[in-house]
Order: C-alpha cells, then structure tokens, then sequence
C-alpha cells in the first residue's frame, strides 16, 4: 500500500504536464468508468457522496473509490438541476430569455445578466451608454464580493470553522440590500438590459456603495483572523488538491482556480468589458495552485473588487442608461462568442442569430462546469475530508453546472 | 412484613444520599444536558453575530424541552438490513456508560453514588471508555457506508486518545497519591494549591485529549458532518438519535468533571486554605443575586405577559438559589452543610467553564483532517504526556528530597513544566518538520496495517 | 467590447481616452452608423428595415494563410463575424488541425466546445470550438460540418476539457465523438430517449409521453 | 444470601454469554455476548471487593481488546465467514476435552470444602473493608514477591508488539 500511496502523491504534487505530453497519454479518461468503479480491491470501498450530502453545494453527486478513506478515483454525476435552460433560450425572444440566465448561477445573478446582455448587445453590434457600463461594473464587482464571500463561509464551514459563515453572511446582506434597493430583487435580479440598463441607479446608490467599501476592509481582517494563521486551517487547506498550471490550462479551468495555479490571465484585463478598462486594479495570483492559493486568490480579490468599486462611484457618468435597440431586437444573422470574467472563472454566451427575434442557438459556457472537470485529478491520492475541501475550493454552483 | 419494612428504612437511611444522587442523574440529567445545548446554542449565537433560539420561551429558555418532546414524537426509523437487535442496543450502550460514569463523580464532600469505591477516577475513565462500544455498534449496525467510517474513525480516535488522556491523568494522581476521588480533592486542600497549577502541562494534554475523547470540535471527525454526514449518527432519528446526544453531552461533564476534580481543586473554592480570602464564599451568592437582577431588568422587555411572568420567575428562582448559597455562610445552623452546598456551587461553575472552553474552541476553530489528528496524537500528544509523567516524578522526588510542601513544591514542578513546554515545542516543530516531508502516511499506516 | 487583440496585460487605458472605443465593426457600411460613435448618447437610430444584411466576411489574415498553406482543401472556410475569427475546416482532418492549433498556433486553452443544428443542411451540426490563446490573446472559432451519424474525431487527447464538453454535446445533440474515452450521457439520465437540442426534437414531446404513460391522459396541456 | 444470589446472577450471564459467544453465527454478535460475558466477570470480581481488578477487566478486556476486536470484525469480509463451516468435524475430541475439563473443575470444586483455610468464590469476603485500597496491595505484590515475571511479561509484550509492527511494515 505504501508505494501505490507514494504513486498517488507524485501524480498529485509533482506532475507538471506540458501541453505535448497530454497528447502521449492514451485513455484520457479521467474518470472512473462505471466497470472500473466495480472492480474492487480487498480494502477499497466505493462510497456516493450525495445528491443530499450537506457539503457537495446542492445537488452534485460524487461516487469516491476508497482504500481506506483514500481517495483513487472518482467519478462525478451530475444534471440533478438540469432544466434544459439552452433550449427554453431558442423558444424565447432574446429579452424574454434575459431573467434565465439570472438562474444559472444563482449566487451572481448579476455577473449572468451581464454577460448576456453584453453578448446580445455585440451581437446587434451597438454599445451600451458609458453611464450603464460604470453602473453595470458597479453591480458586477459587487456581486463578485457577495459570490465570494458566499463561497467563504461555505468552504469554511465545510472544512469545519463554523463562525465565518455568519461573518460573511452579515456582509453579503449589505450588498443584497444594495440590490434590493436598485432592482427589488436580491438573488436574481435581472438588473440589466439588452442595451444598458432596466432602471436608474436610485439616489443613495454611490453612498451605499461607499459606505460598504470603507467597512469592508475590516470586515476582511475579521475572516482573516480566524483561518488565514490558523494553524489547523493550514494544515487542511495547504498542499491539498494542488492543479498546476500546465493542468488548470489543459483542462480548460479558468476565475481564480487558475490564477491560483499561477496563470494571471483575467479577462477583465485581457479583453476589457464594460468598463474595466478605465480601472486599476491587480490580478492576484497564487504559485502552489493549492486549496490555500485559492483562497488567497479569492480573499485578494474582494479587495480588488472593492478597490473598483470605489474608483467606479468617484466618477460615474450622466446620460441615458439605454442605447436605443427598439422594442423588437432583431440581431442580423451571424454569432457571436462573449466571455466575462465571472465569480467562478471565465463565463462564456455563444450565440446564434438567424435574423429573427428569437436566438437560433444559445450556448452558455458555465466556468462552473468546466472547473469541476479537474476535480477527480485534484482529488486523487487525498482523503475524503479532502474531497470535502476540493469541492468547495472550486466554487461550484450547480445551477449552472446543469442548466 | 415488618422486617421487610424495617430492611428498606435501614438500607433508606444509610443510603438516601447516593440513592438521591442516581435519582437526579438518571432523571435530571437530560434536562441539564438539554439546558448545555441552550447554552450552547445562545454563545455560539453570540460568537456569530445573531441570537440564536429565541421563540420557545422568553429567550428561549423553553427550547430544550420543545425539542426533547420533539425527539420523543418523531416517527421511530430502522432502516432495512440494519441489524435490528444491535441497532436498538447501541445507543442505550452508550447512554448507559456515560451515566454509570457520573456514579463515581463527586460534585461535593457528600454528593457521589459510589461513594467509597476506592479506585474512584479510574472508574470514571473505565466505564465511560465503554460508551465506544455503542458508537462503533452503532455504526456498523446501521448498514451504511457513512456510519461505519464514521464508527471507525471513532473507535480509532477514542483508542489514541484514552492513552494521551491516562497518561495526563496518571500525572496529576501521583500528586494525590490515591486514586479516591474524595481523597484527591482532600489531597488538594492540604496541599493547598491544586494540581492544574503544579502540572500545567498534565492539564494541557488532557484537555486536549478530552475534546478529543468526546469527539467534540475541532477533533468531532466521526460526526464531521461535512464529510460523513452524521458519521455513526446518520441513520438514527427522533429517541434514539437523542441517546447518543445525550451520551455525548453526558460525556462532556464526565471529562470536564475529571478534569475539575484532578486538575482544578474539585469542589475547593480558589484558595481554599488561605482565610483571609474567606470573604470569596460569598461570590456565590453574589452572582446569583447579579443574574437574578439582570433579569429583573429585563422583565419589562419581554414582548408578552407570559414572557414577563415566566422572566420573573427565572430572577426569583436565582434569589432563591443566591439565599441557599448564603445561608451556610452567616447562619451557625447550616454550617455542617457548607461545603456541601458552597462546593457543590464551586464545582458546578469550575465544570462550566470547562464546557464554555469546549464550546468556544468548536465555534472558532476549523476540523482537523482524520490522518493529522492521528498524528497530533501519536507524535504530540502521548510523547508530550509521556515525558511529562516523568518529569512530574522526578520534581516529585525532588520535592521530598527538599522536604517541600504545598505551594513550595511549585518550586520543583515549574522547571519541570518548563522542560514539558520545551519538549513540546520542539515535539510539535519535529512533527511539522517529518509531516512536509513525508507524505501524510499515519493514517494510511493506521488502515493499512 | 473589445474582442481585438490586446496584449495579455495591457495597462489600463486612460479614462476619457475613447473608454470603449474599439469594437466598431469594421465592414459592413449597412450597420455602421448604428455603433461608430458609441460613447455619445444621442445616437442615430438604427435602420428601421432590416435587410438581411450579412456581417459576415471573408478573412484573409496570416494564420488563416498558415492554415491553407498547411491543410490546404482541408480549411474550408475562413470568415470574420463581428471581428470574430472563424474558420471551418473538414471534419476528417480535424483532429490534426486542433494539434497543428494547439501546438504551433499556441491556441492553447479549449474554451467551449458545442455544436449548432442546422436540419435543413446536407451536414446538418456544426461542432463549434472556441479557442483561446494566452500568448497572442485572441481567440479562435473553429467549425466542422458532420452528417447525422457521422463521427466526429474527439478533442480529448488534445485539450483534456473536451470530455465533459463532448459527452454534453453527445448527450444534447447525438454527435458520436470518436476515440472519446466513456461518451455517456452527462446532464440527462442514461434512459433519456433523443437528444433535445436538435432542431426537430419538439420540447412538448416528453411532457406528453410522460403523461400518457404516468397520468393516463392524453396531454398534460 | 443475597451475596450468593447476586453471585449466581453474574455467573450465569458469564456462562450464558460464553455459550452464546461461540454458538452465533453473526461475529459482532459473538463479540458484544463476549463483552457481556466479560462483564459479568468483572461483576464477580466486584462483589469479591477485588475493585481495582474489576476495573482493570473492564478497561483492558472490554474497552480495549474488545474494540479492537470489533473493530477487526467490521473491516474483514463477514459474508465469506458466514458460509463457511462454523465447528470442525473433530466435534467428538473436542466433547472428550471438554468433559475431561469439567471433570477437572469439578474435582476442584469437590476437593476444595475438604482444604482448610479454602473459600468459594462467592461465599463471602467480609473483612475487605478494612483492607489497604486494591491498587496499593497489587502494585506492593507486583513491585516487591512478583518483580521477575512481571518484567519478563512486560518484555514478552514488548517482544510480541515489535514483532507485531514488524509483520505490519512487510505487508506493504
């Protein structure tokens, strides 16, 4: 036992696999087939983690192959959530579609309606007016910090740490409020629209705003100070789940799990949106590519996505919110891809116009989906608390695994 | 007939006070286990920005019940191809040795079930140690994967831990000599200074080892309900689930118990045998009083009269307390009872600050995973509590050698703790050390061999 | 808006500097007025008839000249949709082309992988690849025509990702992936009759199935 | 009376555990009768004022090889055990040893009430109290009339705990 144990680590830790050597490999199955997950050892033991476990976020299914509580392989089932989202998209006009996608990744509503707003809008090839982009990155980044800070307190909770969920919940109330106050909605908000946006900011909006931003910054030292030191959160986060760079690339992994990995690739910077462009801010990226790195990673970016915030309200243009698009939104023919940099990585609308009102195709590109592929090589050699901690270092959401 | 009779009023009357003891056990205690939940619930609250149950009762000070009643009602589950005989047995297993534990607890010079059994601690420990047999029976009794890693992980646990535990333990009974629960406490007044203060690090480890005994955060890894669900709790519902809550709960007194009698003086109010701190006696009181007009205070508050009624009730109830407390102190009648009642209070508030130590630990710190906690165990803990016996011998020999007594004996044993505190810092820098350069393994071994 | 090349980290443009300046369609006269002048308000309204006006164009830049140099007949087609690069290339070859992108065009993430139903055409799917490179910044569309029933080569053993996103588009859209390791069903049960997101699958179809055979009504409608 | 009453009380869930110990078919079974077993002897040993050993039963026997036992128990394959054959066919050898035993027991027990100065177990121990705590009387005979064997036990058991990590390592 002790050298497959040694052979799990070294493919855990220390492969770094290049692009060409991908190809070399023959099955590239990364998952347990179905008759391989039959074929038991004397000591192992398939276990099923969910759909009702209380830590696969919702409604993942995991099977785990153990030896012991080790974990050799794994196999994810998913579509628990499945409602055909892509398909209601192609029976719906393209502004009826819009609130749809609000319930993919229901905890960034916001960052959903931006990105297909974004891609309607590129579509139509016309341009949203400079006040709704400001007013649009305002919300975006806020919703970055209540994604996170949603994925926090469950990641903590998971891993054992029971006070920081409250800790981030407190804060994630203020930014709900926020978005009740600007759309009468909290989770999904569908606060945007093909062309700018639904409503005017309301009056208070820059001050809120502000006011959240000056006491966020303490807000952070408190989380800070229960897990960032924290010996025990060390030990369960530090060399757990480790992708590197070469992986997180080849597999397609993208939001802070791969700036984690050490790729400092955001598309916030890479291809400006809205109005990213007239902002300063960092791309934190980790080194280690571990469960700690991306919580790094993601603690670094709430204060980036403050800093924007903060630089946004200083100056936010006057104008008309909406450009004018007409009631009936009839985009030529042709497709479009647009991606934004979402909570969870890189969320991508791929959509098809055949000249009528309503989209002939749309494809969404959950990052969700995409990073939960590299799960069974994160988890491999690791124990089942471990599995614990890898599911939520990936932030999934579920809602939009499945669509 | 009248022999018969006459049988019962002799064994009543040489009996009555052990037989009143087992009586509050066994019917109080899940109340009392209940109202620690309460408790529980109400700091964590605090701890986390929000309130915590508030509706059953003014603060909800009606909620344990509502939820027992609860338990009682709720639709009794077995799963199929559980074994059904043992499945019914385990938790009443487990129930049943964390009660017979308290037999051998003393809350004062009087209050004890067993009260002149002469291996008084190691009764304790022995008997609550076979309450694992209903965690690890009733995780393989339920027929699921969850439970019966969750029983493993337990027994395995429980198993590492008793040795680091015993070993705390065997260190604080050299200073007593005895192993008479009475005795160790009586050992403590001559000595004056209690023995927590003398082995520092005795205490350390079997506090650290009790959490971990009673699978209590950041070491509940067999209920972790993050990983295994429920662990060996997962497929029982409504009374017997309340079993194992309450074994757990009743476990928590027997260990912090231990640890007060041992480690902290018992029933001995914080320095005892110094007069001139005699003025300490009426602490009790005092507190009680103070709680009492709290809640005075918060009568008009209350939302309804009900509310208001049952708050006033709670202030008189205090005063009543704070009156007993008092009387042994200034009346000349009730002075024969003083150390039962006043000791009884010092005992009871030295088990409750054990526990709110147990509870503030679970809210702030993360679970530890399953092969680190083996490892915090095998290479810190039972090391740590190994070198310490020794050290604590020879500052023992060394203080008869010097003819010290009391407190002087600080004198030998502070180096000693010193060493203790050396020898863990460099035994928790090794381990961390071999652990990044090995691959975590003491689980794997513990599996695989 | 901008999906033009940048560099990887380009710093930040100074605010008043033409925020958003870049995506202005390049071509098409035809809906030009419609976004030149994006940061100013008061914007001439768009052509009330929509002619079926195509922003399709042909692209003729280097790599796609690397591209034919390499595989000659085996690109079909390059065009430029709103300053999108798209190049369909023959379906047999693939396989060799993603490689020939991967490693010599540094296209180096596999961002999307999907497919379109066109029933009316002769090869009714495109199976669409989008590509990203981090060393040039650009992205890259890539579509292959496939019959019904005919196979397509599998990603897999160029960009891992493909795995997931092939089995989805074989579990909507019935495309066999060949040489994928375990194409199933992802999203839907393994009992699922058709695949939904072709054109001709009617979504009243399972609702009334289900019915009929759970409820023993004819229409739940 | 009653001594003897509660005597025969834990004898016979000793004896009644034993049988049933080997008799079931489900090991975990066999192993909580055992465990009753094993307490009822720590009962006997209780109302004998033997006090330190009746602890010492219940934490080595009960809480410490019987869980490992049971923890043996729910990790090997019980299915295959199950349809195995549960008694050898020596069945009648085993009868003879098992009557020869009894008979030897007897014989004791018959013998004993002629030796002067014998006790039955049960029959009373009624100056216990006065004697020094357990613990201190079996530590005094260990330490001082039995110092060789229980050295040479203690090595024994290091020798068998060795040897056992030693087996451990070369598995894997």
């Amino acid at each position: 036992m002790g050298e497959g144990e040694s052979g799990h680590r070294k493919r855990a830790i220390g492969e770094y696999r290049t692009a060409g050597e991908v190809e070399g490999e023959t099955p590239l199955s990364t998952e347990v087939t179905t008759e391989h997950i039959t074929q038991l050892g004397a000591d192992e033991l398939v276990i099923n983690m969910g759909p009702q476990h209380p830590s696969t976020h919702g409604v993942l299914r995991v099977k785990l192959k153990l030896d012991g509580e080790r974990v050799i392989g794994s196999e994810c089932v998913i579509g628990y959530l499945h409602r055909g989202v892509e398909k209601i998209g192609e029976n719906r006009t393209y502004q009826q579609f819009a609130p749809y996608v609000d319930r993919m990744d229901y905890v960034a509503a916001v960052s959903n309606g931006l990105g297909y707003c974004e891609a309607i809008e590129k579509l139509l090839v016309v341009e949203a007016p400079p006040r709704a982009r400001v007013i649009r990155t305002i919300l975006t980044e806020l919703q970055r910090i209540a994604s996170h800070l949603l994925w926090l307190g469950t990641h903590a909770l998971d891993i054992g740490a029971l006070t920081p969920l409250f800790y981030c919940f407190r804060e994630r109330e203020e930014i709900l409020k926020i978005f009740e106050k600007y759309c009468g909605a909290r989770l999904t908000t569908h606060a945007f629209r093909i062309g700018g946006l639904q409503y005017e900011a309301y009056d208070t909006l820059e001050k809120d705003v502000e006011r959240f931003c000056k006491d966020f910054t303490s807000r952070i030292v408190e989380y800070e100070d229960l897990l960032t030191q924290n010996r025990i959160w060390l030990g369960r986060t530090k060399g757990v789940g480790i992708l590197s760079a070469a992986d997180a690339i080849a597999y397609g992994v993208t939001g802070p799990v791969l700036r984690a990995s050490g790729v400092k690739w955001d598309i916030r910077k890479a291809m400006p949106y809205a109005a990213y462009d007239q902002y300063k801010f960092e791309i934190p990226t980790g080194t280690a590519g571990d469960t700690y790195d991306r919580y790094m990673v993601r603690m670094e970016e709430m204060r980036q996505s403050r800093l924007i915030c903060l630089q946004a309200i200083e100056n936010i243009p006057t104008g008309p919110i909406l450009a004018k698009v007409g009631k009936v939104l009839k985009p030529p023919a042709g497709e479009v891809y647009h991606a934004i940099e979402a909570p969870k990585g890189e969320l991508g609308y791929y959509v098809v116009s055949d000249g009528t009102v309503q989209p002939y195709r749309v494809r969404i590109r959950p990052p969700s989906f995409v990073n939960l592929e590299a799960f069974d090589r994160m988890v491999r050699g690791h124990l089942v608390a471990d599995v614990v901690a890898i599911i939520g270092t990936l932030d999934i959401v579920l809602g939009e695994i499945d669509r | 007939m009248q022999p018969a009779v006459q049988a019962t009023m002799e064994f009543l009357k040489l009996y009555w006070v052990p037989l009143l003891c087992g009586v509050i056990i066994v019917a109080l205690l899940p109340l009392i286990a209940g109202y620690i939940v309460l408790v529980e619930r109400k700091l964590m609250a605090d701890m986390q920005v929000r309130l915590g149950p508030m509706r059953v009762g003014p603060h909800g000070l009606l909620q344990p019940i509502a939820d027992a009643l609860k338990l009682l009602i709720k639709e009794d589950i077995i799963p199929e191809n559980s074994d059904a005989l043992v499945f019914w047995l385990a938790p009443v297993l487990s129930v049943g040795a964390a009660l017979l534990a308290l037999a051998g607890l003393a809350i004062g010079p009087a209050f004890q079930v067993a009260q002149d059994i002469n291996i008084g601690i190691l009764f304790v420990v022995g008997i609550s140690a076979m309450g694992i047999f209903g965690i690890v029976l009733g995780g393989w009794a339920s027929n699921s994967h969850y439970s019966l890693m969750g029983a493993l992980r337990s027994s395995a646990q429980l198993v590492s831990y008793e040795t680091a535990a015993g070993m705390a333990l065997v260190a604080g009974l050299l200073f007593a000599g005895t192993l008479n629960i009475k005795a160790i406490v009586d050992a403590q007044q001559s000595a004056g200074v209690w023995f927590g203060l003398l082995s520092p690090v005795a205490l350390f480890t079997y506090l650290v080892a009790s959490i971990a005994e009673t699978n209590r955060a950041p070491f509940d890894l067999p209920e972790a309900e993050s990983e295994l669900v429920a662990g060996y709790m997962t497929e029982f519902s409504g009374f017997r689930w309340a079993l194992y809550f309450l074994a757990e709960y009743t476990n928590m007194v027997v260990v912090a118990s231990v640890a007060t009698t041992l480690f902290l003086g018992g029933w001995l109010r914080p320095f005892a045998s110094v007069h001139w701190l005699d003025f300490l006696d009426y602490f009790p009181t005092l507190l009680m009083v103070l709680i009492g007009v709290y809640c005075l205070i918060r009568v008009p508050k209350q939302p309804s009269r009900v509310h208001q009624l049952f708050m006033l009730a709670v202030a008189a109830l205090c005063f009543v307390v704070a009156l007993v407390l008092l009387a042994p102190v200034i009346l000349p009648i009730a002075h024969p009872f003083k150390a039962g009642i006043l000791g009884s209070f010092w005992f009871l508030l030295k088990v409750g600050l054990y526990l709110y130590l147990f509870m503030w630990l679970r809210f702030t710190l993360p679970r530890y995973r399953f092969d680190q906690l083996m490892r915090l165990g095998w290479h810190f803990l039972i090391p740590l509590s190994i070198i310490n016996v020794l050290l604590v011998g020879i500052a023992l020999i060394a203080g008869s050698y010097f003819q010290l007594q009391g407190w002087a004996l600080l004198l030998a044993t502070t180096p000693a703790a010193v060493i203790g505190l050396v020898a863990a810092i460099v035994l928790l820098s090794v381990e961390q050390k071999t652990h990044s350069a090995a691959a975590p393994s003491a689980a794997a071994d513990f599996y695989g061999g | 808006m901008a999906d033009e090349p940048k560099e990887p980290q380009p710093p930040p443009v100074p605010p008043g500097d033409k925020p958003a300046s870049t995506a202005l369609p390049s071509a098409p006269a035809a809906k030009a007025p419609d976004a030149k002048a994006p940061a100013a308000p008061a914007r001439p309204a768009p052509p009330p008839p929509k002619p079926p006006v195509s922003l399709q164009t042909p692209l003729n830049n280097e790599l796609v000249a690397r591209l034919r140099g390499k595989f000659d007949a085996a690109i079909v087609e390059a065009i430029e949709d709103r300053k999108q690069a798209i190049v369909t290339v023959a379906r047999e070859r693939l396989g060799e082309i993603a490689l020939y992108l991967r490693d010599e065009e540094k296209f180096d993430m596999l961002s999307d992988l999907t497919a379109v139903d066109w029933p009316r055409r002769e090869k009714r799917f495109d199976v669409v690849l989008n590509l990203y490179s981090f060393a040039k910044n650009e992205r890259l569309r890539v579509k292959a025509h496939a019959a019904d029933g005919e196979k397509v080569p599998s990603m897999t053993g160029v960009w891992p990702t493909a795995n997931w996103l092939e089995r989805e588009v074989f579990d909507m859209f019935g495309i066999i992936f060949e040489g994928h390791p375990n194409l199933t069903r992802i999203l839907l049960p393994e009992e699922w009759q058709g695949y939904p997101l072709r054109k001709d699958y009617d979504i009243l179809h399972q609702d009334t199935a289900w019915v009929k055979e759970n409820l023993g009504i004819e229409s739940g409608q | 009376m009653a001594d003897k009453l509660i005597f025969y009380f834990f004898a016979a869930i000793a004896v009644g555990g034993a049988v049933l110990t080997v008799t079931r078919r489900n090991a975990v079974h066999s192993a909580i009768f055992l465990i009753t077993s094993l307490l009822a002897t720590a009962g006997v040993f209780l109302q004998l004022r033997a006090e330190f050993l009746f602890i010492v039963q219940i934490i080595l026997y009960v809480g410490g090889i019987m869980v490992l036992f049971v923890f043996v128990i729910m990790l090997v394959n019980l299915d295959v055990s199950l349809q195995q054959l549960q008694f050898s066919r020596q069945k009648w050898v085993a009868l003879i040893v098992a009557l020869a035993l009894a008979g030897q027991v007897g014989v004791m027990f018959w013998s004993a009430e002629k030796l002067p100065g014998q006790i039955l177990p049960g029959v009373t121990a009624a100056a216990a109290d006065r004697l020094p705590p357990n613990s201190e009387a079996v530590a005094r005979s260990l330490f001082s009339t039995y110092l060789l064997p229980f050295e040479i036990a203690s090595i024994l058991l290091l020798v068998a705990m060795i040897g056992a990590v030693v087996m451990a390592k070369k598995r894997t």
